[in-house]
């Protein structure tokens, strides 16, 4: 016990010091399966962390950052985000799921400081599943199902669709629920059915033999799922001939796991900015030439863009505000209505910190090769009572 | 003989007070320290005492592993959840809860009481069945219980928010809580084991054949310690839901299934003694680890393990207290106060067995 | 309404897969009692071998790149020594421990293998293409079936077969199958049980690996918690099957695989995500109709 | 030097003695009976030579060779047979494949296919059966099987474990004269756990009795036969001795 009682005591030691700057805290998972989703995004907000102090600081004051790992594990991100608070964090960025992420927010809640989830895509990763002081730096799962809808029946006739949900983790849920309220509202569409499987199903044989049963293959499959079932999915797919348009969340976004369907063609993801090095905005590229330079290669998917979004907003608004309290900042923050950022145009609401329509870099891959085809904002930003069901 | 007898009985109800004691002594430890991460940890660990102790009560005395408790543990930590959430929120995220149930704000003690009577009542109904198995049959439909209840805890929409996680528990499980429980836990445990149940029950355990023939039945013993386990272990899953603030139901499968029960093994299935201990060093060699990943000074020097080695060593750690004790640390025996009276050496005391 | 010929194929490539799984763990069951929860790791091990380690996103195939004719036997090989390795390394030292001691540290040793595999690969699953050309649909029967399938389907037979040969004309199987039923007895007739564990071993981990290569092949995706699921699956399996018996184990699996498709197919979609709490149902009236196991002789006692 | 020398050993089951500083010396071609009371330590002193269970303190040596620490296989493979309580026959398995098993300690291979002919000659019921799962053999036909196996390892020293348990009387003899035949063909060193005195006398040896575990007589069978049916003349019975049942 002894060397544990001398190290924390060494750490309450070091805080005086460093008294003039200003603390990040980062409560997210540095070990265990979530730290490929917390990592690059936490990257990022420590790239725009750098350029603020590079620029002068916020507040005239240097931003330090502390970090406490919750290693994919729901009782230490309770822990993690107790830590980073010993250690003088005066604002939170916690995991990229809601779930992993909930229990350190809830701590900063508790402290009257404003949190951050890096990538949630759960409309409670914020005031419904946090409190005032709780936002997450993405966009809404349902958004990004709205848009594959919206985006399909318009540039590609999608008439007839069909939902494959993976009803493990509840991010799926999300992209299905945006996917069921837009697609029914537009023109001469029909969802033709729906199967159920699980992320773990050694094989989807039985889903795949009851698409093969309708009597016209649909149009668009909407696919709610993440890597790995995701992929392991849209193998089995075209393993079985089935050529439909295959749509998804920005989950599967990333050319890494492309090897599991090699030459893929005819798949659709939405994305907050793209990784190919073919986004129409120019500052998108920045940053991600910024992101090599930074870790030595380019980000792996999409979910890196979030952690430097956020880390701008927040910046932004403790500006406009003059200081660090937590709900002078959430304030500034719930003006923002249509606020410029790197990635498009971000709102926040007093109900709502979250995005519920966002300009979406539709990404397609053809033969195996993934290209930005066209940019797409869903026409009515998702309701709340929709996202909320 | 019956000053013998009487000797015995003190001696085995000095167990809970020894571990009682223990359990003081560390939270004072972690109070003294002040240090808010570890009251956390205290916390959670005193939780898992009360978990692992509510294992104890089934598996020790019945000599039956469980693969099903963390199940019970799902059902008391939604219950609380039914009866402690805001009515405005139920209608939100759970609106198929029964109206009596939508606007039910219970305070949290008598929340957690019901949570613990609707694990137990669970327990009769599914041990009814279950435990007319024996061996390894029983542990497997242990293990059907669970994923059945984490199937229907995963996709019941309405009911228990399916996989969205339900939120808005109040965290008000602190070490202090978390200490009453274990305690209670502990003490109920001691009680069960000492009673005639107990004591029928563990002869099953030495020797099922010979038990059976001498008119013991098994089953309404192994049925009643089932029912006591999962009130206790349903209570752990109650302040679990209260200590992180979000249920989910993947919490409750097999990550925690395992660890528990690689602490009650590697503390001793044998004895209470072994449940208590076992949570306490493994919770204490996680937290030195973790600590040691984060960077350690001594003295001078500063070392750090790498991200993720913490785990590993755990693994590691528990390999060898197997290897080398393979019932568990106590091995079987429990801590008690020595009465300074000479005992006969033929009685058998009738907590230490292994 | 669903093809039935199409089902069929499913649910017994669902089912080959399963039995194999439940092959590897009943055979160590078999001759140690031991319940071996490190199975699913020797799985994940198995297909992540096939990558370079790193934790970049972008997998580089390792032995993934060998031709199959060389790259199949050096799987299974490696399966096997990872088996072998475990139980020099651990199970050997616990032989005469109580098997929830033993149970309990192959699911230790099962957690050191994942987060190993964490700390080696990072935790992002990767992308696997290993030999794609086997998805592509044939016909047969009137069904439209990933070439894949049908492959898993002889695979299993074959395996099975050639496991039932090796233990029915062999030495090492004689001895194996009398080690599994009488352990003690064996070893008094002279049965070295060394040889008949470490073999034992060997098989499981060959077995493990051949659920690698088809789950890599037909995923095309690695993640460290790949094996989890077959593993328990095959897990209830082997018991359902009558601990011990090795054509109980195959059969469950089977049946396992079965059930859970045709549960898949026929349950109403509102029904269809509790799918798994229908098919554990099945599991516990299973238990309670025949303890002993549905493949063995009613006669004989339950095990354990 | 003797066939088999046992030298003050000791076996517990955790703080449960079953033998207590027992020895016990076995010399070439003997048979040898052991009897004694239920919870005479008979099996156990049986399971400690066989390294079955660990002693806790003594020694035992065959052929000049230390058995003590040596696992079962070793130790079967030194020379030593054991023909269990209960038989253990394994069931899955058929009568065939039963002999088998323990053949992979020898080397010829040409003798092993002669001598499981030879069996098959002395029991003809296995022979006939040679096919069939040996679990659907009567408990008669199953102790033929289990002597059968343990012959099949061409052993020096045979140990039998209670032959006679849930026999009828004509098996049982008929058990015994195989045994007895058996013995003088090849040599055989016997040791056996026999309840009845009287049995024991008629097949003719050496008996020892066992109580408590301990040796607390020794003498020829058919002396002891004499004493103990004098000692239920005049006490009752002196050690309980089941009747057979079929």
């Amino acid at each position: 016990m002894k060397p544990l009682a001398f190290a924390s005591a060494l750490a309450v030691l070091a805080l005086p010091a460093a008294a003039e700057d200003i603390t990040v805290g980062f409560a997210i998972a540095q070990s265990g399966w979530m730290e490929a989703y917390d990592t690059p995004a936490a990257t990022a907000a420590k790239i725009r962390i750098e350029e603020i102090n590079a620029n002068g600081g916020l507040l005239g004051r240097k931003i330090r950052w502390v970090e406490a790992d919750t290693k994919t594990d729901r009782q230490q991100s309770a822990r993690a985000g107790l830590q980073v608070i010993d250690e003088g964090a005066d604002m939170m960025v916690v995991s990229c799921d809601y779930d992993f992420g909930a229990p350190a927010a809830l701590s900063a809640e508790a402290e009257g400081m404003v949190s951050f989830f890096l990538c949630a895509e759960d409309v409670k990763a914020g005031i419904q599943g946090v409190g005032p002081n709780s936002f997450s730096g993405s966009v809404l799962a349902a958004v990004q199902g709205a848009t594959m809808a919206e985006w399909s029946h318009a540039k590609r006739d999608a008439k007839t669709g069909y939902v494959l949900l993976d009803t493990t983790i509840e991010y799926n849920k999300g992209i299905c629920t945006g996917f069921d309220w837009m697609f029914p509202q537009l023109e001469g569409t029909e969802i033709v059915g729906r199967d159920t499987f699980k992320n773990d199903d050694a094989s989807i044989a039985s889903q795949i033999t009851r698409i093969k049963a309708l009597p016209e293959e649909p149009d668009v499959i909407m696919l709610c799922s993440y890597i790995p079932g995701a992929a392991s999915a849209v193998r089995q797919i075209r393993a079985a001939g089935i050529n439909s348009l295959i749509l998804n969340g920005s989950a599967v976004d990333g050319s890494y796991w492309l090897d599991a369907t090699p030459d893929l063609s005819g798949f659709v993801v939405p994305v907050q900015g793209s990784i190919y090095g073919d986004d129409p905005r120019p500052e998108v590229e920045a940053f991600n030439a910024a992101y090599e330079k930074a870790t030595g290669s380019r980000p792996a998917s999409s979910y890196a863009y979030p952690g430097y979004v956020l880390m701008d907003l927040w910046s932004k608004a403790v500006e406009r505000a003059g200081t660090l309290d937590g709900n002078a900042v959430t304030t500034e923050l719930e003006k923002m209505k249509g606020e410029q950022t790197a990635f498009g145009p971000r709102s926040f609401t007093n109900e709502l910190h979250h995005q519920n329509s966002a300009e979406m870099q539709i990404i397609e891959i053809q033969n195996g090769k993934p290209a930005v085809v066209e940019n797409w904002t869903i026409s009515n930003p998702v309701p709340l009572d929709v996202l909320l069901n | 003989m019956s000053s013998q007898h009487a000797q015995h009985r003190l001696a085995a109800y000095s167990t809970p007070l020894i571990l009682s004691a223990i359990l003081l002594a560390f939270v004072a430890f972690v109070v003294i320290l002040g240090d808010k991460a570890l009251a956390r940890t205290a916390a959670e660990t005193l939780v898992r005492v009360t978990l692992v102790v509510g294992l104890w009560i089934f598996v020790g005395n019945s000599g039956v592993i469980s693969f099903g408790h963390a199940g019970y543990m799902a059902i008391g930590a939604y219950c609380s959840a039914w009866l402690t959430l805001k009515p405005q929120s139920k209608a939100l995220f759970l609106p198929d809860l029964p109206p009596w149930l939508m606007d039910a704000q219970w305070p949290v003690l008598p929340a957690a009481i019901a949570s613990g009577l609707l694990a137990a009542l669970v327990a009769l109904l599914s041990g009814a069945a279950i435990l007319r198995l024996s061996g390894i049959a029983a542990s497997i439909a242990t293990f059907a219980f669970l994923a059945i209840v984490n199937t229907v805890y995963s996709n019941w929409e309405g009911v228990t928010g399916a996989t969205s996680s339900v939120v808005g528990l109040t965290r008000y499980v602190d070490h202090w809580v978390a200490l009453a429980w274990a305690v209670a836990a502990i003490v109920a445990a001691n009680l069960y084991a000492n009673s005639a149940s107990g004591l029928a029950l563990r002869a099953t355990r030495e020797d099922e054949v010979a038990a059976k023939a001498s008119g013991i039945d098994m089953y309404r013993h192994r049925l009643w310690s089932l029912v006591i386990s999962a009130f206790f272990t349903g209570i752990s899953g109650a302040l679990l839901g209260h200590s992180i603030g979000v249920l989910n139901p993947d919490s409750f499968y097999l990550g925690i299934t395992f660890i528990s029960l690689a602490m009650l093994v590697v503390g001793g299935i044998g004895s209470l003694s072994g449940a208590v201990i076992g949570v306490l060093l493994l919770s204490l060699l996680i937290e030195l680890l973790v600590r040691a990943e984060r960077g350690i000074t001594i003295g001078a020097t500063q070392f750090a393990l790498p991200s993720g080695s913490q785990e590993i060593l755990i693994g590691v750690a528990m390999i060898f207290v197997l290897i080398l004790r393979p019932a568990g640390l106590t091995g079987g025996r429990e801590f008690k106060l020595r009465l300074t009276l000479p005992r006969i050496p033929l009685s058998q005391e009738p907590t230490s067995t292994n | 309404m669903t093809n039935f010929a199409q089902l069929f194929f499913d649910a017994a490539s669902l089912g080959g897969l399963y039995a194999m799984a439940a092959l590897g763990i009943a055979l160590i069951f078999g001759v140690m009692n031991l319940v071996n929860f490190a199975h699913g790791e020797y799985i994940a091990f198995c297909v992540f071998a096939l990558i370079v380690p790193s934790t970049d996103a972008v997998a580089v195939m390792l032995l993934g790149r060998a031709p199959a004719l060389i790259l199949v036997p050096l799987i299974l090989a490696l399966g096997a020594a990872i088996a072998i390795a475990s139980e020099h390394a651990v199970f050997r030292h616990l032989r005469r421990a109580d098997p929830v001691a033993m149970m309990i540290s192959s699911f230790a040793l099962g957690f050191v293998i994942r987060n190993a595999l964490l700390a080696a690969y990072g935790g992002r699953p990767k992308a696997i293409s290993l030999w794609p050309d086997l998805n592509t649909p044939v016909r047969i029967a009137g069904a439209e079936v990933p070439l894949l399938q049908l492959i898993v389907i002889l695979t299993t037979l074959l395996v099975v077969a050639g496991l039932a040969a090796l233990l029915k004309k062999t030495r090492l199987g004689l001895e194996m199958r009398a080690a599994a039923e009488n352990f003690t007895m064996a070893r008094l007739l002279g049965v070295k049980a060394n040889v008949v564990i470490t073999g034992a071993f060997a098989l499981s981990g060959a077995l493990a690996a051949a659920v690698a290569l088809i789950m890599a092949t037909q995923t095309g995706v690695a993640d460290v918690r790949m094996g989890g699921q077959v593993m328990l699956v095959a897990f209830i399996a082997t018991v359902i099957g009558g601990l011990g018996s090795l054509p109980g184990a195959v059969a469950a699996g089977f049946l396992i695989g079965a059930a859970s498709v045709l549960l898949q197919a026929f349950l109403p979609l509102d029904a269809r995500p509790f799918r798994d709490a229908f098919l554990y149902t099945l599991v516990i009236v299973c238990l309670l109709v025949r303890p002993q196991g549905l493949f063995v002789a009613a006669s004989a006692k339950p095990r354990v | 030097m003797s066939k088999l020398g046992v030298f003050d050993i000791s076996v517990r089951y955790g703080k449960v003695p079953a033998i207590s500083d027992l020895t016990f010396h076995l010399e070439e071609g003997e048979r040898v009976f052991i009897s004694g009371p239920n919870g005479a330590g008979k099996s156990s002193f049986l399971n400690a030579i066989c390294g079955k269970v660990p002693t806790s303190h003594g020694r035992i040596e065959m052929d000049g060779d230390l058995l003590t620490g040596r696992s079962p296989e070793a130790i079967a493979r030194l020379g030593l047979s054991m023909v269990p309580e209960g038989r253990e026959i394994f069931g899955s398995l058929t009568v065939e494949e039963n002999l088998r098993v323990g053949t992979g300690i020898r080397q010829d291979a040409q003798a092993i296919e002669t001598d499981i002919e030879e069996i098959f000659a002395a029991f003809p019921i296995l022979g006939e059966r040679r096919r069939a799962a040996a679990g659907a053999l009567s408990g008669g036909q199953q102790q033929m099987l289990a002597i059968g196996r343990a012959l099949m390892t061409n052993p020096k020293l045979m140990m039998v474990d209670e032959p006679s348990l849930g026999l009828a009387p004509k098996i049982v003899d008929q058990v015994y004269d195989t045994l007895a035949a058996l013995q003088e063909e090849r040599g055989l060193t016997l040791l056996i756990v026999e309840q009845s005195s009287l049995r024991a006398a008629r097949v003719g040896g050496r008996m020892v009795l066992m109580r408590g575990g301990r040796i607390v007589g020794e003498g020829n069978a058919a002396d002891m036969a004499d004493r103990d049916a004098l000692a239920q003349a005049y006490f009752g019975n002196s050690h309980p001795e089941p009747e057979a049942v079929a």
